[in-house]
């Protein structure tokens, strides 16, 4: 059983000191939603749990003050919480030797499994310390989905008219309550001041209207073209259920399809973002 | 409390013909923020400046906008009246009513409601600026050179004769670069050495110069006035101290069948050597590859034994040496086209119709001025390479890789005209009876007593000229069958020839991207180094403090490549006049606080002028990382500030504010 | 522009106006030496618009088809696609140097050949060839020249009478119709495609 | 606004300083006659443009946004109008992800050369504009903020 | 490739037709070697010189209609030994992949839809794929007595922006086969020049003198034999050889092999078999 062996784990690190927290997976009953936690102590490894509930990115608790000031982490990731991972190191905010990463094997996390673990296509994480796999023989560690698989649901979004695209997002935006979970939970947001914060001059309207909410939704978006890496924790945050996952597609088949870039693929490349090409396509230039 | 004084300029008729100045003036007055709204016929003018002048100090203004032209004609000029009455400079912003109004807008009531937008957007902004004083950067009054060719060598003493101090950097074992190897020049048909080595000498003895060769720049910091260059001296295994440049080390020496590279593979040279007789400095080196002691670490060792002043050296390793300089001038020159089948770039597809490197008789340009010079590895006996035999017929073709797009240089190199012209000249007169026979497609010889050089090649030496390009060489019975096109007289051409010469293009010495990097300066397609302005800052680059001369920019014959590297070492000096220097302050910061060091700025910004730095407490204890600008370097576009997620970084003159109080004062 | 300068165009965007005129093409062509006009003069002539000299030249119908011209030229200017293109030109006005009518003639038995069988065969071939080519030159060698091949290449049973002919005859009909409507050489018109 | 009450677009022009602000001068240098619907803002360089602004401009009641700068090549800072194309590769992606309209935003390279270019490309955009209408989709979105 | 391979095979009419000797080389040595030969269904002709001197759009219907049965019919890799069809096939194949439109012009008249995903071969590219050491190891009578001049002819490495198997220029790969025979090769300078190609009949003067050259700086270099991997270069330098020898006044007696011969022969396959019996020039 996978959690035996992370929990095993979990309990050497400590005791070793190779780690001085574990951030993992703890439940409150069966069936409910996993929380993150803090082991701090050997004898606590029991707290850990593994199972479709896990869906959380862990990965995202690692920009916060209070976490950073518990000592050197070990973090339990998934292929898509992986991703962030490496997003994170690329852009400066963690150090990857400073950080122990526990690898899990996951073929879908939550119940109906969640929209990206359709068309997932690394079940096993690869820039990790350790990983933990359901069985040996399984299957590779990466398969590769058709890039069609995974706009799908954004191709057929854009099957619609410009007028009917707007009026849903107005719909959807319309239910916006200004919370910024999407925000909270995104591992990627880590600015010590968001912008959205920031007065003098107030670039987006704070306001939880229409006018504030595009402003933000597309300031949010557009902040993680190309970085992105595809978690989909603000939409599953979103107490609005607003369709963000949609916006996010957009900007990842962009960046895939004019740099061939998918973000927290490849801890070698060099991001797209904050970058520039010659070739870069200019059609649209006049 | 904002005071913003206006002032509306009519342009004598230029603005007020189509902007109603009363109704403006007015409406301007009523602006919140508006001291005082006045017009003038002519605000540039030295009464309108005086009333500028005279309202800034009786209104105690804190702003000013000038209503007018375009702020590139007359920006600088009301910020010194704004400055001459005590008011910052940067306090004043323009509107431009005439280029962006009144000059494009005829009808009265549509100019008029613009020109209220553009002041009162330039209202808004004034309100927003903040003071600002220009920076003064400290100034090191030396200067790098980077190359010992003709260009480095004239950049150099121009600069040291002018009292500065200059280091001088050379790859080679020796300065002279690609004109030391020349046989002798177009038009004059001067020895190349003959008129170079004295500039050698010159440079090894002058007092400015320090002279590093055989030396490569490892790594550049800083910024112009401040540049920090870290020098990797190659390790030479001479003392160039003890050594007296006698030559008994290189005379004992048994490794003998080494390929010259001054004499560009035609001669041999041993494996501890000078590369040419009168070599600056006169001291050897030697070829770690070719010696037997340094590749077996035992053995041979009969230079050490002969040398007398105990100069040889086997474990000598390679020295970093950090120079400073207020300048840098990049002198690398170029190489040319490789005719062997082999090309370092996937664009180049070499000349498979040519033979390759195959035909030992096809050679280049370079390889003939080996052949012709009387310090050759023939001493001057034109003899082909293959079998030694005197050619008595020599095929010249031109733009060999040059203004060829297939196989991926579109350029002309320039130069090749005159110095084939040259090659059948020096070989005719060392050849009796021989041929000459040039394949060209256009004589570009424009230049003082060129295109006179070159008929007399054709009229009085006889070579023969063919219009048209060389389509293939074969090997037959020792002879090279040249099959080319005479396009003049309409039909194919085949010259049986015992040696083919080929003017292959000129291309930017190697290593020169990466060396560009270090200073980041910009580069063509092609690889040569970018110029500030093709025609007003010709040997300036966009790093400021990096200047350029020679070929590293362009092909360029000898008087144009001295021509720049003087106009170089001009610029520098001009820079080297000055206190110090001072730049625009309109330039990015970065707010620390709010700054997530995240460094998308330190990737994006084109001068390489935002650093990753730690903000600290005044005790030196970490308090987090940051984004930092070098106020030296950066030129301020404020690409960081639309990279920056969280608006950390600002940019003067432009700032967040600003822009969106104007976008917002249009809002109505 | 004219119908003709189209026809280069489609015969695969060649960028005649590229050319300057370097004359590779006539330095590497194996049968420039029996050409009445260079290779290169071809090409100046299309760049000029002057189709009608260029299609008139023996040196069309000369062109071997090898395409050294084009593996070498530096502006990679396709000279054997112009060399085509004024062919079609040429075949398509029956404008031809007279001397090269039989290459002509040639090559449209081979087409007509190719469009009632659908591949080549070739002592049918050989048959129209002589027969038009006697017709049009109305010379008795002409009709021998080869006529001493014929036996030996039957003794190597080099010669089949009966080619195998294409199953689906009527597929290559109806290509050959598609891309030219009538006559068996006419080049489609650009908005004919 | 004229009396024949025609719509008048309101037009947002970003520019940079050193080649479009340029080019608009020599327009009016040379005198070229061009609807005075647009409001140019200068900025050093393209590179400084955010995406924000061209929502703000939205939010201000733009019926359309020009954004102009160096070409290729030709950039006072050698790089910024790279950075700038890239950001609206994607963020023209993002805006039709969203369903706004696209024909309101334009993206154009303008030298210090091309005055006719400027006097042009303002009367282009300036007519589509009437013709498309008010932006009304946007401006609902920016009023329902009372 | 695998050694038990089989692939797509477009004999072309010269094949099918004259040239049926090369064919029966192609076939045998190509069997001896395990590569078996789907021939494509009901192939058509690629419309040679004639179309695309007479009619651009039927210099890319023809070929485009054999590429559509191959994809049809499912074959990656066709085999064209003939290198006027490989020529032909490959330029129709990049006319349609720069121009949309035209493919699915194309796709209509042929009746048969295409995307162009044939990748068209010529027989060096196959034995090329079937490896050297395979080759080698399937050697019975190494080559000895042979020293040829391999004759690339023109259309073999053109055009070489898409036939990157060799130099354009300076082409070996036929030497490397030679000498994995077992046999000798010689340096000469005629490798890629042109011999008249599909000229034959309607400008013979030319091929003649073409041919002539060939033959002539073949055996100036020493070579007892010319290899070549073209039905028409045979034509040109076997059938026509008596013409050139009489029109020249000499005798060159320079046996023509088509490079499957000598690799049949090599292999241990008879000379009647191979079809050598039925070339004009014989062994003396």
């Amino acid at each position: 059983m996978i959690v035996d062996q992370l929990r095993e784990l979990c309990a050497r690190l400590l005791s070793e000191g190779t780690a001085q927290v574990v951030i993992g997976y703890g439940q409150a009953a069966p069936g409910k939603p996993a929380y993150p936690v803090f082991i701090r102590r050997a004898e606590d490894a029991d707290q850990l749990v593994w199972n479709d509930q896990c869906m959380t990115n862990l990965a995202a608790t690692l920009k916060r003050r209070e976490v950073k000031a518990l000592g050197k982490p070990a973090v339990i990731v998934k292929g898509c919480d992986e991703r962030a991972l490496i997003m994170l190191a690329k852009e400066s905010q963690i150090v990857r030797a400073n950080i122990y990463v526990i690898g899990v094997e996951c073929n879908g996390a939550g119940r109906p499994a969640m929209a990206k673990c359709a068309s997932c296509d690394v079940h096993v994480p690869r820039w990790t310390d350790t990983v933990i796999r359901e069985t040996e023989s399984q299957a590779a560690a990466v398969r590769t989905t058709p890039s069609s698989a995974r706009y799908a649901d954004l191709e057929a979004f854009m099957r619609k008219t410009p007028e009917a695209r707007l009026a849903f997002w107005r719909a959807e935006f319309g239910r916006c309550v200004k919370c910024y979970a999407c925000r909270q939970v995104c591992p990627l947001c880590y600015c010590e001041r968001c912008i959205a914060d920031k007065n003098r001059p107030c670039v987006i309207d704070t306001s939880a209207t229409p006018k504030g909410n595009f402003a933000w939704h597309i300031t949010r978006a557009f902040h993680l073209a190309a970085r992105c890496a595809g978690c989909d924790e603000c939409a599953r945050a979103c107490p609005a259920h607003i369709d963000l996952r949609l916006l996010n597609l957009a900007l990842a088949a962009a960046a895939e399809d004019h740099f061939g870039w998918r973000a927290g693929m490849d801890p070698e490349a060099e991001p797209p973002a904050g970058a520039y090409s010659l070739k870069d396509k200019e059609d649209f230039i006049g | 409390m904002a005071r913003i004084g206006v002032f509306t300029c009519w342009c004598g008729e230029n603005v007020a013909r189509h902007v109603d100045i009363e109704k403006v003036t007015e409406t301007v007055a009523q602006m919140p923020g508006v001291r005082c709204s006045i017009n003038y016929k002519y605000m540039c003018s030295d009464p309108g400046q005086a009333q500028i002048r005279d309202k800034i100090q009786s209104e105690r203004l804190t702003g000013l906008v000038v209503a007018s032209c375009s702020p590139h004609m007359h920006l600088k000029t009301f910020r010194k009246a704004a400055q001459t009455a005590g008011l910052n400079p940067y306090l004043v912003e323009m509107a431009n009513i005439r280029e962006h109004c009144s000059w494009v807008h005829h009808n009265r009531e549509e100019a008029t409601a613009k020109a209220l937008d553009l002041i009162r957007m330039s209202v808004e902004k004034v309100k927003r600026d903040h003071e600002l004083v220009p920076i003064r950067v400290p100034l090191t009054r030396r200067a790098l050179v980077i190359g010992g060719g003709v260009a480095g060598i004239q950049a150099a003493l121009d600069i040291a004769d002018a009292g500065h101090e200059v280091a001088l950097v050379e790859r080679e074992p020796s300065i002279g670069g690609k004109m030391a190897g020349l046989s002798e020049t177009f038009p004059t048909l001067d020895c190349s050495q003959c008129i170079l080595t004295p500039r050698m000498v010159e440079v090894g003895q002058h007092p400015n110069i320090k002279l590093y060769t055989y030396s490569e720049v490892e790594s550049v910091e800083g910024y112009v006035g401040n540049f920090k260059i870290t020098i990797r001296q190659k390790a030479r295994y001479v003392d160039m101290v003890k050594c007296t440049g006698c030559g008994d080390c290189w005379n004992s020496c048994p490794i003998k069948k080494n390929l010259s590279e001054f004499d560009c593979g035609m001669g041999f040279r041993k494996a501890i050597y000078i590369p040419f007789p009168q070599a600056v400095p006169a001291r050897p080196v030697i070829d770690r590859l070719a010696c037997t002691r340094l590749k077996r670490g035992t053995g041979c060792g009969l230079c050490e034994k002969k040398c007398q002043a105990k100069a040889i050296n086997f474990a000598d390793e390679d020295k970093l040496v950090v120079e400073q300089a207020g300048a840098v001038i990049v002198a690398t020159g170029y190489k040319l086209y490789n005719i062997a089948k082999e090309q370092d770039n996937a664009q180049l597809s070499g000349y498979g119709e040519y033979g390759y490197g195959k035909y030992k008789d096809v050679i280049d340009a370079l390889q003939f001025e080996r052949l012709v010079s009387a310090s050759g590895p023939t001493g001057g006996e034109i003899k082909r390479p293959s079998d030694g035999k005197i050619p008595q017929s020599v095929v010249f073709i031109k733009c060999v890789g040059s203004r060829d797009n297939a196989k991926g240089l579109a350029y002309c190199s320039k130069i090749c005209c005159m110095y084939t012209a040259k090659h059948t000249m020096l070989y005719k007169h060392k050849t009796p009876g021989g041929e000459a026979h040039v394949f060209y497609m256009d004589i570009r010889a424009g230049g003082k007593a060129y295109d006179e050089f070159v008929r007399r090649a054709i009229e009085q030496d006889g070579a023969k000229y063919y219009r048209g390009r060389v389509s293939k060489i074969t090997e037959e019975n020792g002879k090279l069958i040249v099959r080319g096109a005479d396009t003049l007289a309409g039909a194919p051409v085949t010259i049986e020839a015992d040696m083919v010469v080929l003017a292959v293009a000129m291309r930017p010495a190697d290593g020169v991207h990466a060396l560009a990097q270090k200073l980041n300066v910009g580069y063509d397609e092609f690889g040569f180094l970018s110029e500030s302005h093709p025609k007003l800052r010709p040997v300036e680059t966009n790093a400021a403090g990096v200047f350029i001369c020679g070929a590293c920019h362009a092909p360029k014959d000898i008087p144009e490549a001295v021509a720049q590297a003087s106009a170089a070492a001009g610029k520098t000096l001009v820079m080297f006049g000055r206190e110090e220097l001072t730049r625009e302050p309109e330039i990015a910061r970065i707010n620390e606080q709010t700054c997530a060091a995240c460094y998308t700025c330190v990737r994006g910004c084109p001068y390489t002028a935002i650093e990753r730095a730690e903000t600290l407490t005044p005790k030196g204890v970490h308090v987090k990382y940051t984004a930092r600008v070098n106020e030296g370097l950066c030129m301020g576009c404020g690409t960081c500030v639309a990279l920056c997620p969280s608006k950390s970084a600002e940019l003067e003159g432009f700032t967040e504010q600003q822009i969106y109080s104007m976008v917002e004062s249009l809002m109505t | 522009m004219t119908t003709d300068t189209a026809i280069i165009d489609t015969a695969g965007e060649i960028r005649v106006q590229d050319c300057y005129q370097c004359g590779k093409c006539t330095a590497g062509c194996p049968v420039a030496g029996h050409m009445d006009v260079m290779p290169n003069q071809i090409v100046r002539l299309a760049q000029m618009g002057m189709e009608d000299r260029a299609m008139l030249s023996e040196s069309v119908w000369l062109c071997v088809s090898c395409q050294t011209c084009t593996t070498r030229c530096p502006k990679s200017v396709d000279c054997a696609g112009v060399m085509d293109a004024m062919r079609q030109l040429s075949a398509g006005r029956d404008a031809v140097a007279p001397a090269m009518r039989n290459t002509l003639i040639f090559m449209r038995a081979f087409l007509d050949n190719i469009r009632r069988n659908g591949r080549l065969n070739e002592l049918e071939l050989v048959g129209q060839f002589k027969t038009a080519g006697f017709f049009s030159s109305l010379s008795i060698p002409f009709l021998f020249k080869d006529a001493m091949l014929g036996p030996k290449m039957m003794s190597r049973r080099k010669l089949r009478l009966l080619g195998k002919k294409v199953r689906d005859r009527a597929i290559v009909k109806r290509i050959f119709e598609r891309c030219h409507g009538k006559t068996a050489d006419t080049p489609l018109k650009k908005d004919e495609q | 606004m004229n009396e024949t009450n025609r719509f008048e677009p309101r037009i947002i022009a970003y520019v940079c300083n050193w080649c479009t602000y340029l080019g608009a001068d020599l327009a009016g240098t040379n005198r070229l006659e061009y609807p005075a619907n647009v409001r140019i803002i200068r900025f050093p360089c393209t590179g400084r443009i955010d995406f924000n602004l061209i929502v703000k401009a939205f939010e201000a009641g733009a019926d359309a946004v020009l954004v102009s700068g160096c070409h290729p090549g030709d950039c006072h800072y050698t790089a910024g109008n790279y950075h700038a194309r890239r950001r609206w590769m994607l963020f023209r992606q993002l805006l039709d992800t969203l369903g706004i309209d696209l024909n309101r935003i334009h993206f154009t390279w303008i030298s210090a050369a091309e005055g006719r270019k400027w006097a042009q490309v303002v009367t282009g955009i300036t007519e589509q504009t009437r013709q498309m209408g008010p932006y009304t989709a946007y401006r609902e979105i920016a009023r329902a903020s009372a | 490739m695998t050694s038990a391979a089989s692939i797509g095979y477009y004999p072309g009419c010269a094949l099918h037709g004259s040239s049926n000797d090369y064919e029966a080389s192609v076939r045998a040595c190509l069997g001896a070697l395990g590569v078996e030969l789907c021939e494509l269904n009901d192939w058509i002709c690629c419309g040679a010189t004639a179309a695309h001197s007479l009619n651009h759009n039927l210099a890319v219907a023809l070929p485009a209609r054999n590429l559509a049965i191959a994809e049809r019919d499912g074959v990656r890799e066709l085999l064209a030994p003939c290198p006027m069809c490989s020529m032909e096939l490959i330029r129709g194949n990049r006319a349609m992949a720069r121009d949309e439109k035209l493919r699915r012009k194309m796709s209509e008249i042929v009746e048969l839809n295409i995307k162009g995903e044939t990748k068209v071969l010529n027989l060096i590219q196959v034995f090329q794929g079937i490896g050297m050491d395979a080759i080698k190891a399937a050697v019975k009578y190494p080559l000895t007595e042979i020293s040829a001049a391999c004759y690339y002819g023109c259309l073999l490495t053109r055009p070489p922006e898409d036939l990157r198997f060799d130099d354009c220029e300076h082409p070996s790969s036929m030497e490397t086969i030679i000498e994995a025979l077992g046999g000798k090769t010689v340096e000469w300078n005629y490798k890629t020049e042109c011999c008249g190609a599909g000229m034959t009949l309607a400008n013979t003067d030319t091929v003649l003198e073409l041919s002539h050259k060939i033959l002539s700086n073949a055996r100036a270099h020493g070579a007892n034999c010319v290899v070549a991997a073209c039905p028409m270069c045979h034509v040109n330098l076997d059938m026509k050889q008596g013409d050139v020898e009489r029109r020249y006044g000499v005798r060159h007696g320079m046996m023509i092999y088509y490079l499957s011969d000598l690799t049949g022969l090599a292999l241990g396959i008879d000379a009647h078999t191979l079809g050598i019996d039925r070339h004009f020039v014989v062994t003396k």
